[in-house]
This record gives C-alpha cells, structure tokens and sequence, in this order.
C-alpha cells in the first residue's frame, strides 16, 4: 500500500520541457511526422533545409497568436479580435516609424503597450462586466479593424527601417545557434538532474540514472540536429526564436505558477476555482492583456516580415489560432489545453499549407485537402484515445 | 547583411533547393487570387504561354492575404525557379517577396500591379488608378449631371481603396464644380455582390429613386447594384459601370443593364509577360519601353490600355480576343440582334 | 465563562423571492465540534456560505465575531486568513486538475518564481494519507468516484491549518469505515483545539461527535442545546416541528409474481473489454417488494443498476427477463420501454437539468408518452408536473422554477417525480436518500411503501445500512462485482451484511 | 397550499407566438427600437415603409441562417459552415439553372437535398464519431468553399429564370398580404381561446377575459399595422414570408415537440438527457440535417436576390448567424437560446447596417458603431438582468 503511494507520482513524469505530453500530443506529433514523410515523397523540396527554415517562419506569427489563444481558451473563454489586434497594432507601429520616424525599439515598446492596453480594454469588460468574451471579441474584431481602416485611410504603410525588418526577418548567426543549441542542452541536463535530486530528497521514486541519461542524450542529439539543419541554411530564423522562447515562457507560466494553474481551475470548474478562493475577475483580465500582448508581438513579427502594414493584415488569423489549438489538443470547453500542443497544431496546420503550396495543388484543391485533414487528425486522434483508454 | 546572406544561399543551394535541374527553365507565378474568373484566365493564358515557349510554370494564389503570399513566394522561391512573377494583393507588402527573391538570385516581375518600393526587375501592367479614371469616364459621358453613387469594393482590399481613388480623380472635381452630387459611397464588404445589392437599395431609398449614375467597382459589384435597379423599375435607365468583363456582366452589357466594363485584354498581358519573362529566365535583355517610379526606383515598364468595353465594342475587343464567345456572350439576346462576324 | 470562537448574530439573507435566512443567531464555543441541523433548505449551507466569505459582507444583514472581534469578510480569502475552512456540500474540485493541484489550489507552495511541484504532491501525500485515500497524489480527481472526491475536499480543507472548520455534509458520500476516519480526525482535531461545524443528516454521527447542536428550521435558529441533553427523536421534532413516530416505516408486503429475473448477468467495462464490473449475478425482484442492494462503495451496485437500465455503455452478457420475457435493452430507451426506471446517485450530473424548470424535468423522460402525433400536450404535461409537485410535497413557488434553485431534498423528489411518470415497473433507486433530511427521507419512505402497495417493485440500492435493514424486504449484498449473499429482512443485520460486503474477509 | 400550486402555471404565461420571451427578449427588443428612433432622427428614410421593406429583405438570409443557429448552439455544438454551405448549394442551384436548364423547381429540390445531405454528412462526424462540431464544422467550411471554387471555376453563373428569381425578390400582393393578417389574426384569436377553454377544463387559472381581450386587440394591431405598412409600399416581401414561416415552425418545433425539448435537455445536461432516455446522437444528427436544410433556403433566397452565385457568396455569414443567435439571448454553453430572439437579433444587425449605410457613414466607423454597438447591447441586457435578479 505504502509502496503504491510512493511509487505512482515518480512513474507517469515525462519530460517536462512543455509540460507532460499526453496521449493526444504524440497523436498529433505522429499526425506531422506522416505528413512530412507524405510530402516529402511527393516532393523533393520538401524536406531540405531551406524549406524546414521557410516553414518555420510561416508558422510564426499563427504559432504566438496561438500560444495566447490556449490560455483565453482553457479558461473557458475565446478572442475573436486577435486577428484586428495583429492588424491595430502592426499598423500603429508601421505608422510611428514610417510616419513619424521613431526608431525601432520605441515603437516596439509603444506597440506592446498598445496590444496589452487592449488587451485590459476587452479583458475588464470580459471580467468585471460579465459580458460574454465571445460578445465582447466579436465586437473588438470589427472595432478595432474599424480603428485601423480610420487611422490609415486605407492605404498600405511602408517600408519600414532595416532594424525593424528584421525581427521578422533575420537568421541567427550560426555560432549563436549553435551557442543557444549548447545552452539549451546544458539547462535540460542541469535541470533535470536537479529536479532528480530534489525528488530523491522528497523520498520520491525516481527513473533508473541510465534512463536518465538516455533521455537526456536523445534530447541534446534533437537540439543539435535541429541547429544543424537551421545552420545548413542560413541560420535559426529569428522568428522561431521568438516563438520558442515565449512558448517556453507561458508554458512555464501555466505549470508552474499559481496563475497558470487558476487558469486551468477556472476553466475546468469555475464555481471550484471561486470556492478555493481565487480571484477570477483579476485572473481572466489578466489572460485577456496576455492575449493582447502576444498579438501585439505577432503584429511586430508580420508587419517586419510583410515590410509594411497593410488594412487587411491578420484577417481571420483568429480562427487560425483556435484551430491549432483545437488540432493541439485544447478543449473547447475550456479546462484543458497544452501550449506544446497548440504550437504543434500550428506546425500541422503550416506543414499543410507548405506542402500543398509546394506540390503546387489547385487552390481550391488546397482548401478540400486542408479542410478534410483537419477533420481526420482528430478523428484519428479520438478514435486512437477511445481505443487505448 | 546582403553579403553573408548570399553567402548563405550558395550552402542552401547545396542542400538542395533546386530539384528540377534537367535544363528546363521554371517561372514562378505567385497570384493574389483566383477567386474571381478574371484572374482564372490570366493563369490559363499565363500557363498555357509559358508552356509554348517550353519552360514550365508552377502557380501559387494566395487568396487575398500578404502573408499567405509571401509564404507561397518563398516556396516558390525554395523550389528553385528562375524567373519569379508576382500579381501583388498589396502592391507594399509584397516588396519583401522581391526582397528575398533577390536574395536568392531571382528576377522578379511585377504582373498588372506595381510592386511599390522596390527593385522590381520588370512592370507589365494596367493601372489600377486608371481603371477607375475609366470606369468614371464612362459614367459621366451617359450621365453629365445628377446624382452619383459610388459603390466599391472590399474596404480591406488594398485595390479597392486605388479604384476608388482613380474614380474619384475624374468625379471630385465635377462634384466641386456642382456639375454632379455623389450621394452615396459605400464600400462592399468582402467585395460581395449581396453587400452591395444592399448598398444599392438604401442608396435608392435613401434618394427615392434619384439617382442618375452608379460607379461600381467591378462585375460582381454591378451585379448587386443591377438587381437592385431592377426591383424598382431602373434598370437600363440609370448607367453602371464594371470591371473585369465577366461573362454575365458582357450578357448583361448587351442585354443593356449595364453600361460598361472595364476589360483589360489580359490575353495580350499574360502573352507579354510570359515572353519576356522567359527572355529574363535566360538573361536576355529585354525591351521596356517606359519608366514607372514606384517609390524606389524607376522599373522598366511595359504599359498596356485598359479597354471601356460597351454594348458597342464588345465583339471587337472582348470576343475578337477570344476572351469569351460571341454565342456566350449573346445568349440571352434574340439571334437576330448578333452583330455580324 | 464561555469564550466563543464564533458568534453569528441576527444574519438575515434574501434570495429572490426567499429568505434563506431569517435573523440567525448562532454562536460556536472554542474548541468544540458543534453539529448543525435542520431539514432540507432550512438554511444550513446558507448560514454556512455567509460565514466563509461566499457572500461576502454587504449582501446580508447581521454580524459575524470571530473570537469576539467583529468581521467583515469581503472575499474567501478573507474568512480564510481569519482561520476559517469550509467544505461545501457541493463539490468544489477542477476534474481536470490532480489530487495535489486540487488541495493547494490558489496556495501553492512556491521556489523561486515557479510552484515547488515536489513539496506540493510531498504534503498532498501525507494530508491523503489522513483521510486515508489511497490514490497518487497526482491522479486526475475526475478519475475519482464521488465518495473518494469528498475525501480530497476533506484533505484540503485541513491542510488549510485553520481555527474553525466547517463541513457541510461531508459523509454523504463516504462508506462505514471512510465516516470513521473523518471521525478520528475530528475528535484528533478537538484535542488539538480546532473549533468544528458539522452539518449532517446522519444523526447518529451527530451523536457520537457533537458536544453542541443547533437546528434550524425555514431560516430560523429554533435552539442550541448541549448534544447530552438531546436525543434523535427530540432533534427530529424540533427540525419538522412534530414528532415523527419511527424513522423507517415499515409495512407489511405481499410480493407478486416475478418482474425482473437476471441470470448470470455479466456487463465488461466498456473500455477495457476483458474486465467484468460486474460478475455473473442472478437475482430476481417481484411485483409490490423492496429489493435492497447492500455493499461498500466501488461493490459494483451502481454498475448493475445501470446495466439492468440499458444505459451501460459495454458488453453485456447472461440473461436479463423482465415479465418472463427476455429483453436486451442496448439503451435508455429501451429500458423506460420495458418499464424500468433509474434513479441514479448523483442527481445533479446524472438526473436533472439545472437550468430548466420542474416541469420540463419531470416530463423529460415521457415526452413521448406527453405527446400525440409528436406534439407535446402542454396542459397534459402542466398537469401532471403539478400532480407529482404536490404528490411529492416538493417546495417551490411554481412548476416554473428552474431546478437549480431548489434544495438538495426537493431536487431529489423532482427526479424522482420523473421517473414516476413514466409509470415503471420496475423502479431502482440508487442512493435514493443521499443528502436528504429526515422529513424528506421520511417522506420518500411512505412513498416507497405507496408505490409498492400499488404493485411497484423496487431495487434500493443503499450505503446506509439502517436503511436497508429497515426498507428491505429481501437483500442482496454484493462485493467486487458479484452477489455474495441474500438475506431475508428478518435475518439481516448489520454484522452478517458486513460480513458478506467484505467479501467474509 | 393548493391554490398556490394551481396558480403558479397561470400567471407567468406570456404571449406564446414564439415561446415565452425572456428578459433578454425585452432588453433586445428594447434596444432594436432604440436603434430605430435613432435612426430615424439622422436620417429621415429610415423610417419609410419602403425602407422597412428592404431592411427585412435584407435581414432575412441571415435569420434563417440564424433559425437553425440556435438549436445548434442549444445543443451545445457551433456551426461554422453555413456560409459554405450557402456558397455551395446556391452555386449548385445556379449551376443547375443555368448550365443545365432545369427548372425551377427541381432545381429548389435538388438544392434543398443538398443542403440536407451535408447536414447529414456533418452531423455524422459530429454525432456518431464524437469529432467536436467546431472542427468539424470549420473543415466543412474549407471543404465545401473549395468544392464551390472547383466546380465553378471562379466564375459567376447567371442569370437565373423569371421563377427563380421571384423566391428572393417578390412581392405579396397586396390582397394576399391583408389575408394572412386575416388569418394570423384570427388564429391567434382561435388558438388563444381554445387554450383558454382547455386551461379552465383542466381547472387551471387563467387571466381575466378583458386583459385576454386586451392582449388579443394590441396583437391584431400590430399585425393589421405590419401589413398595411408593407402594402404602403410594394407589399410582404416573398422572403420574410419565408423568415416568418421557418420562425414559427422550429419555435414550435423547439417548444411543442420532443424533439426540440430533448435538444434543449442535451445542451442543460448531456448525461442527463441520455438517462432519460433521450438518443443523444440522432437528435443531434437531426439538428445538423436542419441546419444544412435551412442553409439550402437562405442559399435559394440569396442566389436568388442577386439573380447569381459567385465564390464569395455566404462568407462570413456564420459570424453573422452566431451573433444574432448571441444578441438575441442564445447562450453558447448551450441548453438556452430562443429563436425569436435570434430573429430580434439579426434585425438589430441589419437595421444598425441599414441605418448607416443610408446616413452614408464612412466605412471604417461603421465598423467601429457595429462592434461598439453590439458590446454594449448584451452588456446593457447583462447589467438589466442582474439588477432584475
Ligand atoms: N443561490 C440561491 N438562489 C436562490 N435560492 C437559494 C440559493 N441558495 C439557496 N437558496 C434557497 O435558500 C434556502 C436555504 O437553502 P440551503 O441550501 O441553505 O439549505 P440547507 O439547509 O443547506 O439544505 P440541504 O440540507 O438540502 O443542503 C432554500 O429554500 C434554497 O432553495
Ligand atoms: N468511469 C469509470 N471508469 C473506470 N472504472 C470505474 C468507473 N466508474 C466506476 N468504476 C469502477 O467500477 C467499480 C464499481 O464502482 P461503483 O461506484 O459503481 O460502485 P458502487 O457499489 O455503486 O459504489 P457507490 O457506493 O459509489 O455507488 C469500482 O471498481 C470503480 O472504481
Ligand atoms: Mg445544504
Ligand atoms: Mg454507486
């Protein structure tokens, strides 16, 4: 009996870099290997350098809309406007610099307050006057498309200075690749045996050391390999950097802080999470300005890689954003959700669009193709869950 | 910047990149869109021209979105073609496709719309302004004086925004001089022929049937403002324009419902187009008439006339050029009233 | 002199067209446990949800001292930084969430910026290991059963450390020995000088616990007395305000032919098709008998009920006659068709539309039968609501009221209401009195006696032993999946049902 | 205690053309009129019969759209595809018209097939192989836009034929008009008194005969004043007719049938409802059917009205459809929604549409009205509510 209860939170840890994989997760991994293996058969661009790099940058600016779509989601909510917010926010910061010359870092700072500002605009109204998000975002989506139609009079605004380009744009250098390479290896060796240490301190069971290090080993020989590929071209895209990191940092941020996990209560049963004490009001305002904020950084990335801000930027980047997050595992429901997952669910959904594109289908083929995969992978991925459970 | 990156590519080229290395010549062409039939025949003649030269085409439409645009162009670019041409949906935005293309050794083409602040290799095109100077022109013609409204299309469509401005070049000074009253400008949501059937009826309403002109900004625009003519008795009897000449809008045209297309003969466009870009592909020179500064530079440009195609042209401009058949375009007309051939 | 922990005065608090509580005055001394009664909807979770800062001040009248100072708790937190934890009777866990996220939710224990994962599940196990759960503390508490759900809100409500305790019902769900846990962690918490309020309908825990008890009725305080000085018939009569002769009314049956005979019944669990949840039973139940199912909780009871129902989701195997004739029922439907009627444990996930009214969740299961040519007959559905309503004696301004408003007994009885319009047969009654009050429990009693005189058979499945010896005509008991006694009531009792529920252990 | 039982049902019933209306109905209603008054002050149109006229021509695709909306959204599921749906069926009509010359109405029976069979196929995913609707449903409207792309080449099919054209554009005359007054009018009066009748033999309270008669002559009014308005210009629109019609049908197939309450039961409480005997996934089947039917009409009325089916058709209409469901009081986590408020919000859409394109306003603020305007409709509604609870 003791032994059992020692025993079961040491067996069912995985590797924590994004939160425990579930089964759905490696479902969709499994869905993206099969996708890239079918594309690369139908065709020998696919799977070279140069397009791996390509595709990186074309799932940016979904990947970060999607990360904050998770959070708005799991706690049961949706945002509708990210998609006026991405186009509001680029167009504002392509107008302070090539309107008014500010240089780059002002406008970068003034276009995150603006995307947080918002953000707080949508999330008090959401939170503190109880009007359904779906209402409120909606409403936002056409206001704030009104707001950027108003304010450029419908005219495309560019070109933007070399600084500013390339955020979007720029590869790192390789030695920077392999450095963050390096260093990303040495945290997930530092960690990881530091948390083995702490378990064994806690009496917790903990995995044999050579599966430890087996682990670890498979893990830094995948850092290496994806710097090497990145560097066979031209380098980590600048883009993906941005991605990755903030997918590492909300991921942290829901894991591990008492903010992240109130999201997931909230989500799951709201009456509980109030019962327990947690503040909902000021938690959903806050996911809400995290929203805005991230669509204000996906409005810097594509305005920099577009080299101009145009009044149709970030239409219907929205439903984007949920579908990866719907493809990565995250209930509609609200109350579960992996950012893992949904950046995954964007690599899906980029892969397609990549593929496609690069077999040089029918547009409209393209739209059949792409419509029917999203249906199969999760019924693929539900069937797959109702068997094994 | 320029120096390491081309650097970089030459490793990129190693890894791969160009997989169809069996001498044929490949052009890119990455389109805005095929959601209209116009830009369904641009790639029909586009491919079918390139193929007669015996170089091969791979065509990519982005559906009217920059960013799904410039990812097809990177794609495009990533398999190695050697002649890139680009019908930009913004004519700012794509300036980064011929950014990276160039990047990558690529010349690039800019298709009926002209690539802003960039060095673009190559302008073969109608102008977007002047088609609504066109359109305009016609109106007034048929009406010099009266109550105008003008119905655009998507107000998120940077296009859009340029018909109207051509438009409004010939109207604004007209309704200064108080020769003629624009009563109502309305965009139509998504370009969509109900937005601006709906436009067109409170327009109606709004002026109790006073009105003597519409500007609409293409075929399907007209098509709505047509309907709504037709519910109160009007149709015929107050000139619309349009844009594109859509088969139905021709049919209409002759009919006498509406008043004027615009057509651009794009047979010629999508012709010249392929030729030179061929021509470029093998690094040719190539003959470019006139000079267009867009912001950058002046590109080399090739200037084609945008064609007012009326009731009375139509089987000389629009059928002559193959673009529609004369029994297509008169099939709702009384044999006898065909023009001869 | 007494030193109260707690005094509540004169609190008075409205929800729409009720007053929940009318002018209470409640005081707790330090250090005791103090039970607090009253039928259902008398006020109790109320009182209790003013005290916890659920309300918070402002949206009642009155005064709340905690040790003599006066408080005003404008949010949870608030009561809890004054030493209060309460369990709700409602459940209050994410589903989505584990054991240990669940008890340290809104506290967690932090290193540097991120959660300190391994202390929190560290503390979580030793705080389970209280209540005696036995489950990993990072296991989903969805994938918990109800009465072990109740015991992670046990354990998070001590690891809160506080000064006065609150349970609204804690043992509702909870089998003999779990109740006897709690009970030593109560009484260790008494010694320790942890001030405790206990709510429940279950007298006898009341009596071996409570040194004070108070009851309410409709809102109001009706007398706090020292637990010495009371008895249950004297608690009963001051909760209904009458005297109510015995608890279990017992009247003599005369049992029919058979209704329901299973053989070899054996139902796999839907997802694991090789595992039997239920193994190899036969059993039978006349027309006008009360068949009660005895067992400690995960025996499979409610597996079976379901299965006789048509509402598992797995293989079935062995036969099931209803009336003599065999039946497969592979649905709901099929069973309401055979005339079988289930009324499950948990009646806010499994028997009711909270948001719709009485009326439209009495007629749900007959809409059928309510309707000629598939239009519902609304004056017949109006009238027959109204019938069980008042049949029923269910507590509510109009048939139109929306089910979630009503207290746990009366929501009870509109379950109940529905299953009886649709005229079955056969009625099975899983956990019919969870959380019920005495007049309530007393009332579904008669009425079980009723519908049996009319020739109804009925299967009580029942974790309350008392209830099952003095209901019963006849007991099954099970352990594990299968039937492993049948007792006449006269032979029953509670040490030769254990016996068997264990499995003879 | 008994007369307290037996009253309780008499006195809260209301009106009950399209079920009992709600506070939310009310507040909305409310606002619409607010809307209208406005309006009416800007611009001196507004209020024209003839302008009443257009504006119900032109609320009507949407409201049928929105009709099979709400029990979508009742049930706890979204339907994202309708405006596919319309574009494909409605070019599959056309296409049938014009291409192939059938007539009118086989090609309405075949369009309507249709528009049930995709239904069908949806609803199968969704229902019998448990893919959640929002994926399902968002593939849909990639799926069946792509095949509208395919199958038309991207060209606009027109004209259709004098009877086609008629569904979308005609006109009651006007003695038809004054009938069906007559006869709603007298059904009304008929059905209130039977029902009376029934009530008092059942020994239900029922409320005085001259508020009865009161209610009745306010009722004929209205309808009477409707009728002539329409007459004062060029008659009932054909489509409203069919707005109406399908209103009234699923209200009443909403409220008075099985069907619709077990549709309601499922949203309140799935488990619930399957205990109750209720066949979870051939209800939900069947709601899918009707949406995909109901999206055929509004594809008929639409193609229709602009005598033509372009590749753009529908886009968009499901935001549209969901936000009149939403305005009009629907909840999206399912189990409450009205579809006479549904219908009340699409009229507040398209009034506020109609009101501003005829004040001619610039089109970027009219988005910004348009979002502003709807935020604050369901928050005045929320705080109206919570003030009344
Ligand atoms: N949120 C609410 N809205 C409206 N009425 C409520 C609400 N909560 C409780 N009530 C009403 O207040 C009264 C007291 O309810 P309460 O839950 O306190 O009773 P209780 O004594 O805890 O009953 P039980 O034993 O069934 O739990 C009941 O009539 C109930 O219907
Ligand atoms: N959804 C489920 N998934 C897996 N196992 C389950 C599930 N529900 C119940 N079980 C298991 O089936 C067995 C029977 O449980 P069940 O709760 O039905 O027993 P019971 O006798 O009705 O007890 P209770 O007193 O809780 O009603 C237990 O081992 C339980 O853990
Ligand atoms: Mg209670
Ligand atoms: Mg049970």
């Amino acid at each position: 009996m003791k032994a059992e209860l020692t025993k079961a939170p040491g067996t069912d840890k995985k590797l924590q870099l994004f939160g425990k994989p579930d089964m759905r997760t490696y479902t969709m991994i499994f869905a993206l290997i099969a996708i890239w293996v079918l594309f690369t058969f139908l065709n020998d661009t696919f799977l070279t350098a140069r397009n791996l790099s390509n595709l990186f940058m074309q799932m940016s600016v979904t990947s970060i809309l999607a990360i904050g779509m998770v959070l708005i989601i799991v706690a049961g909510h949706i945002d509708l406007s990210v998609g006026s917010i991405v186009g509001l926010t680029g167009g504002v910061a392509a107008i302070l610099q090539v309107w008014f010359g500010m240089d780059t870092g002002t406008v970068i700072v003034a276009t995150l307050v603006l995307g947080a500002l918002i953000g707080l605009l949508q999330g008090w109204i959401v939170a503190y006057q109880a009007v359904p998000a779906f209402i409120v975002t909606l409403g936002g989506m056409m206001v704030f498309r009104g707001i950027l139609m108003g304010i450029t009079d419908g005219t495309t605004v560019a070109p933007l200075t070399g600084m500013f380009k390339m955020v979007g744009n720029a590869y790192l250098p390789f030695a920077v690749g392999y450095g963050l390479a390096a260093i990303a290896i040495v945290w997930t060796v530092f960690s990881t045996l530091r948390k083995r240490q702490s378990r064994i301190k806690y009496g917790f069971d903990v995995p044999p050391f050579s599966a430890e290090v087996g682990k670890l080993v498979l893990l830094a020989v995948l850092i290496g390999l994806f710097a090497f590929v990145m560097n066979w071209y031209k380098g980590i895209p600048f883009p993906l950097v941005i991605v990755a990191g903030f997918a590492l940092l909300f991921t942290f941020l829901a894991n591990h802080t008492p903010f992240g996990r109130s999201i997931y209560a909230i989500g799951g049963n709201k009456e509980a999470a109030r019962l327990s004490g947690i503040n909902i009001k000021r938690n959903t305002l806050f996911i809400f300005v995290l929203s805005g904020l991230l669509s204000s950084i996906a409005a810097i990335v594509l305005t920099s890689r577009l080299d101009s801000a145009t009044i149709s930027a970030g239409q219907n980047y929205e439903l984007d954003a949920i579908a990866a997050c719907v493809i990565g595992g995250t209930s509609l429901m609200g109350g579960s959700g992996k950012i893992f997952g949904a950046i995954i669910g964007g690599l899906v959904m980029a892969s397609l669009d990549n593929g496609m594109s690069l077999i040089n289908l029918d547009s409209f083929w393209q739209y059949i193709v792409k419509g029917s995969i999203l249906v199969l992978a999760v019924w693929v991925d539900i069937r797959s869950r109702r068997q094994k459970a | 910047g320029q120096g390491a990156v081309s650097e970089n590519v030459q490793q990129g080229g190693a890894g791969g990149a160009t997989g169809k290395d069996d001498g044929k010549l490949v052009i890119g062409f990455s389109m805005d869109t095929l959601k209209e039939e116009r830009w369904q025949k641009d790639r029909e003649l586009f491919e079918a021209k390139v193929k007669e030269l015996g170089a091969e085409v791979l065509t990519q439409a982005a559906n009217g979105d920059d960013a799904k645009q410039l990812a097809q162009a990177e794609n495009l670019i990533s398999q190695g073609v050697d002649v890139l041409v680009v019908v930009p949906h913004n004519a700012e935005a794509t300036a980064a496709i011929v950014e990276k293309a160039h990047a990558a050794g690529i010349k690039v083409v800019s298709y009926d719309r002209l690539i802003k602040n960039s060095e673009v290799d190559l302008y073969v095109s109608f102008d977007n302004e002047k088609v609504g100077e066109i359109q305009a022109k016609a109106i007034i013609e048929k009406a010099p004086t009266g109550n105008y409204v003008y119905i655009g299309g998507a107000d998120t469509d940077n296009n859009a925004v340029l018909f109207r401005k051509g438009a409004m070049n010939i109207l604004e000074p007209l309704a200064k001089e108080g020769k003629i009253n624009i009563v109502f400008d309305q965009y139509s949501k998504d370009w969509k022929p109900e937005e601006a059937l709906k436009n067109m009826e409170n327009a109606l309403t709004a002026n109790s049937n006073n009105i003597q002109a519409v500007v609409a900004a293409n075929d399907g625009t007209a098509g709505g403002v047509i309907q709504a003519l037709t519910a109160q008795g009007l149709v015929g009897k107050v000139p619309v324009s349009g844009q594109d000449a859509e088969l139905a809008a021709l049919q209409r045209i002759v009919e006498g419902k509406q008043t004027m297309t615009v057509y651009k003969p794009i047979k010629k466009l999508a012709d010249t187009v392929a030729e030179l870009s061929v021509k470029l592909a093998k690094n040719e020179a190539v003959e470019a008439p006139a000079k267009v500064n867009n912001g950058k530079i002046d590109v080399p440009s090739l200037l084609l006339e945008p064609v007012a195609v009326n009731k009375d042209n139509v089987a000389d401009t629009v059928v002559a050029d193959g673009f529609h058949k004369l029994e297509d375009v008169f099939k709702n007309v009384p044999q006898d009233q065909w023009p001869k051939k | 002199m007494k030193t109260y922990a707690l005094e509540m005065e004169h609190i008075t608090k409205e929800f729409p067209g009720v007053k929940a509580l009318d002018a209470v005055s409640f005081q707790v001394q330090s250090g005791e446990i103090h039970a607090l009664c009253g039928e259902n909807g008398a006020g109790k979770s109320t009182l209790m949800k003013v005290l916890s800062g659920l309300y918070p001040a402002g949206t009642y009248d009155g005064t709340i001292k905690i040790d003599g100072e006066p408080k005003r708790f404008a949010a949870i937190k608030d009561a809890e930084q004054a030493g209060i934890a309460i369990i709700y009777q409602e459940l209050a866990l994410a589903k989505e969430l584990t054991i240990g996220e669940n008890i340290f939710l809104g506290r967690e224990p932090r290193r540097g910026f991120g959660i300190d994962w391994d202390q929190l599940y560290y503390e979580a196990r030793k705080w389970l290991e209280q209540v005696g759960l036995h489950f990993s503390p990072d296991t989903m508490v969805g994938a918990l059963g109800i009465g072990q759900q109740q015991l992670v809100e046990i354990a998070k409500a001590l690891s809160k450390d506080a000064k006065i305790l609150i349970l609204d019902e804690p043992t509702a769900a909870l089998t003999e020995s779990e109740v006897e846990t709690l009970m030593g962690i109560l009484r260790d918490l008494r010694r320790r000088g942890v001030t405790c309020i206990y709510i429940s309908h279950k007298l006898n825990e009341v009596f071996a616990l409570a040194d004070s008890i108070t009851v309410l009725r409709d809102g109001k305080s009706i007398a706090t007395r020292p637990a010495s000085e009371l008895d249950e018939n004297k608690i009963i009569s001051l909760m209904v305000g009458r005297d109510l002769t015995e608890l279990f009314p017992r009247v003599e049956h005369t049992p029919g032919e058979v209704v329901l005979e299973l053989k070899n019944f054996t139902a796999y669990d839907p997802e694991n098709p090789s595992k039997a949840v239920i193994r190899d039973i036969s059993l039978n139940i006349r027309k006008g008998e009360i068949v009660g199912i005895a067992g400690l909780m995960g025996a499979g009871r409610t597996e079976l009920a379901t299965a006789i129902f048509g509402a598992w989701e797995g293989k079935k195997t062995g036969e099931m006659l209803v009336d003599g004739q065999s039946v497969h029922a592979k649905s709901t439907l099929d069973g309401i068709k055979h005339g079988i009627a289930l009324v499950s444990e948990d009646r806010k996930r499994y028997g009711l539309v909270l948001d719709q009214s009485i009326k439209n969740n009495i007629s749900l299961a007959s809409l059928n039968r309510l309707s000629t040519s598939s239009v519902i007959d609304a004056n017949e559905e109006i009238r027959q609501s109204n019938h069980y309503v008042k049949e029923l004696l269910i507590k509510t301004p109009s048939i139109e009221t929306a089910v979630g408003t009503l207290s746990g007994g009366n929501q009870q009885k509109v379950v109940l209401g529905k299953w009886l319009l649709t005229e079955p047969k056969l009625l099975i009654l899983d956990e019919p009195t969870r959380g019920i009050d005495v007049g309530a429990k007393y009332e579904i009693y008669n009425l079980m006696n009723r519908l049996v005189a009319e020739g109804m058979a009925i299967l009580m499945i029942s974790s309350e032993l008392p209830e099952v010896l003095g209901m019963s005509d006849r007991i099954y008991v099970m352990s594990e999946g299968a039937v492993t006694a049948e007792f006449d009531w006269r032979d029953a009792t509670q040490e030769n049902i254990m016996q068997a529920a264990t499995g003879g252990r």
